[in-house]
């Protein structure tokens, strides 16, 4: 497995769906066994907030880590982290601060077994610019990434379009730069229609409408797994926010190669068995989707 | 961790052997305070979709071991403890198809500490926890 | 201390008011915290059930035990358990089965820190009278209780009456042997008036009355411990099934000595944090009634 | 483990230093997915029956060490698990009565990768997570 680039359209599941549940009624394992039932094997932790300990964790959990992980066959796929920039009360941090952060993550989620991390960035405005200095770091970071084999990854979230600066800026710095270790995470919110209650998507002073799914052809080569953000299945096995049929055809018409991460952000997260059900849900249709 | 339902969504599945659905599996919890030493563990049925598996139809996977019902009655010392999932599994090619499914069960336990009357069936949990709707991927 | 008879009064919890929600959000460890909160410090567990891998706990389980009744100051009082007699689908246990169940329950009690056992017997009717054989298998247990210095209590329950021939029979016994080592726990239950919602206790075939609470007095050199069974605690912090003043003041009265072990059964135990404001308007009316 | 609400009913008693009761403390939790750079934790204020304490009025007890709101400023590289409870402690004569009180706080976490507008304020967890009735005995 290069960069997780392997053959075909496979599923996994973001810890983020059962967020609400986790150390309150759930633990990490149940996640696990959740994946097992439903074969989604592609894991994304957060892991400030999985990981014991984070960001330094101990040899015990971490032996912990990869008997759960081979017991229930996971592959560890992507390792959400965040760069931060606004750290103190007085002062931003520092190039360098945010360059130590961003190192000891990748040496992290490449030892758990990750190839992609989906790397938040601070911003700077309403539309998630990411802080000025961000090509500094990351370009600083790149050999760290091709010495632990990862790929670092924004996430291309609402309300940032998929024709716009941001993602031109991000691409002409990979063609740039040549590298397999910064891509792109396309979270299918940006292609969201209306709202989990069927109501069209309320427009505040930022611009919320969707991308059309073919906007994600050009893209296709710099991303490396997806965030399958699901907002509400129907007992009918129908996600109604998002043209899924349309957005995962294209994928598979194009030859796009990697993982599907259900990511979960409709109501009732905090009531037990719900996120569940929707997992469930969305699965079934995942897999009909690839026909598998 | 174990859900607040009898039925557990968790560990629903077909079950595949040498790459062929064999069968399928349901977790139950007890929804009392101690486990259940199997010999007085008590077993009417399990439906899903209206299809109904008696004591003969299946077979129970605690901790780790299969046991037919028949196995179970001999085993004064073996626990089925109280805070782990028990799964009913039945053999049936090809299991179940992909989708939502209502599944029931009914089982108790044997309690020496209550009237003989009350063997016949004393289930585990509120009557609607022992009913609910799991979806099989 | 000499079976759990210490000086005064005392306060104490057992599991089974949070028993709906443990395994599914909450812990053993939860439990001793909350304890160490109210300063209730006196512990019953029901064993099966809490004790992981009941009837052979690890010695790793062991050991976390002991670390934690040291961290959060628990006193280990009563173990609760049951001697089986309906074990078997075509015949009842016999005595030496049942008395070797109690003898094993007898050593993981002591060596747990236990000095007293909720000592479940079976029945053979509707008004719980124990199996014909109890006398046997006790009295062959009384010197392993001895050995291991534990007393062995049945639990007093409704419909059970103070004044009945089955505690004259257990009276009886307990002088006969001249024996320290069994004696009764009182639920508070038998004095219970009036259901949770405030109705009269549905009466069926069976006798429900409360026995009057000055019923307690002459048994009271029996008592090693109590359930102080409670069903609703209003928000002015008064119990409204059961005359606890009546009973307090009874055992305040005759200097009685050992632990109240509060016992959630009203409503609502499976709703998340119910059982604890309960538990807690609870010890703050023992408090108050015990002039802590 | 979590109570759901953020304010935790768990740890809420009165401190005792030497037999002498000498403050109180109210545990709480992070609502949120994930934990907090003590630099980027942001608290307005505790409320107890209608007192309120500031954060020159409290401690924080994080993971068994005690901090004043300063001395986390420039903590940038200790976390505030996700998984923990804090404890917030404040001095006062004689602590709190038995009995109820109601026990209301505001605190956030800075997030570097949100616009910073929201850096004033953005509470852990629903509105009605903050306020809770809690029982001291
Ligand atoms: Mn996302
Ligand atoms: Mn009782």
């Amino acid at each position: 497995m290069s960069q997780n680039k392997v053959k075909g359209i496979h599923r996994g599941v973001s810890s983020y769906c059962w967020d609400e549940q986790l150390y309150c009624n759930m633990d990490l394992e149940d996640m696990f066994m959740h994946m097992q039932d439903i074969g989604a094997y592609g894991l994304e932790i957060l892991a400030d907030g999985i990981v014991k300990g984070y960001p330094n964790p101990s040899n015990d959990w971490l032996d912990k880590w990869f008997g759960m992980i081979e017991k229930y066959d996971i592959v560890p796929v992507e390792y959400g982290h965040w760069v931060e920039s606004r750290m103190f009360r007085d002062r931003d941090y520092t190039t360098d601060e945010a360059l130590a952060m961003l190192i000891h993550d990748i040496k992290l989620a490449s030892f758990m077994g990750f190839t992609c991390m989906r790397t938040k960035l601070g911003v700077c405005d309403e539309t998630l610019t990411p802080v000025p200095n961000w090509k500094e770091f990351i370009k600083r970071a790149l050999p760290y990434a091709e010495k632990y084999n990862v790929v670092m990854l924004p996430e291309i979230h609402l309300p940032t379009k998929l024709k716009s600066k941001m993602i031109d800026d991000y691409v002409e710095f990979i063609d740039k730069e040549q590298t397999k270790h910064f891509g792109l995470n396309i979270d299918f919110g940006v292609f969201m229609t209306q709202s989990a209650d069927g109501r069209p998507r309320r427009q505040g002073p930022v611009d919320m409408s969707p991308s059309p799914p073919e906007d994600l052809i050009p893209l296709l080569p710099y991303v490396y797994c997806c965030h399958a953000k699901f907002n509400n299945m129907n007992e009918d096995f129908e996600e109604t926010t998002i043209p899924y049929k349309e957005v995962i055809d294209i994928m598979k018409e194009h030859n796009w190669n990697g993982y599907l991460l259900s990511e979960y952000e409709g109501p009732n997260k905090d009531v037990p068995g719900y996120a569940t059900t929707q997992v469930r849900r969305h699965h079934v249709m995942l897999k009909r989707l690839l026909g598998e | 961790m174990l859900e607040r339902e009898v039925i557990q969504h968790k560990g629903f599945r077909n079950i595949v052997e040498d790459g062929k659905v064999v069968g399928f599996q349901v977790g139950i919890r007890q929804n009392v305070y101690r486990g259940t030493w199997l010999s007085q563990f008590r077993f009417d049925h399990l439906t899903v979709d209206g299809e109904k598996y008696g004591p003969e139809d299946v077979t129970f996977l605690i901790s780790g071991i299969e046991y037919t019902y028949d196995e179970m009655a001999d085993k004064d010392r073996i626990k089925w403890p109280r805070d782990e999932v028990a799964y009913i599994r039945v053999r049936k090619e090809g299991g179940l198809e992909t989708g939502a499914h209502t599944v029931s069960v009914n089982f108790w336990q044997i309690r020496s500490y209550l009237p003989v009357r009350m063997d016949g069936g004393m289930p585990f949990g509120r009557a609607d926890t022992m009913t609910r709707e799991l979806v099989l991927v």
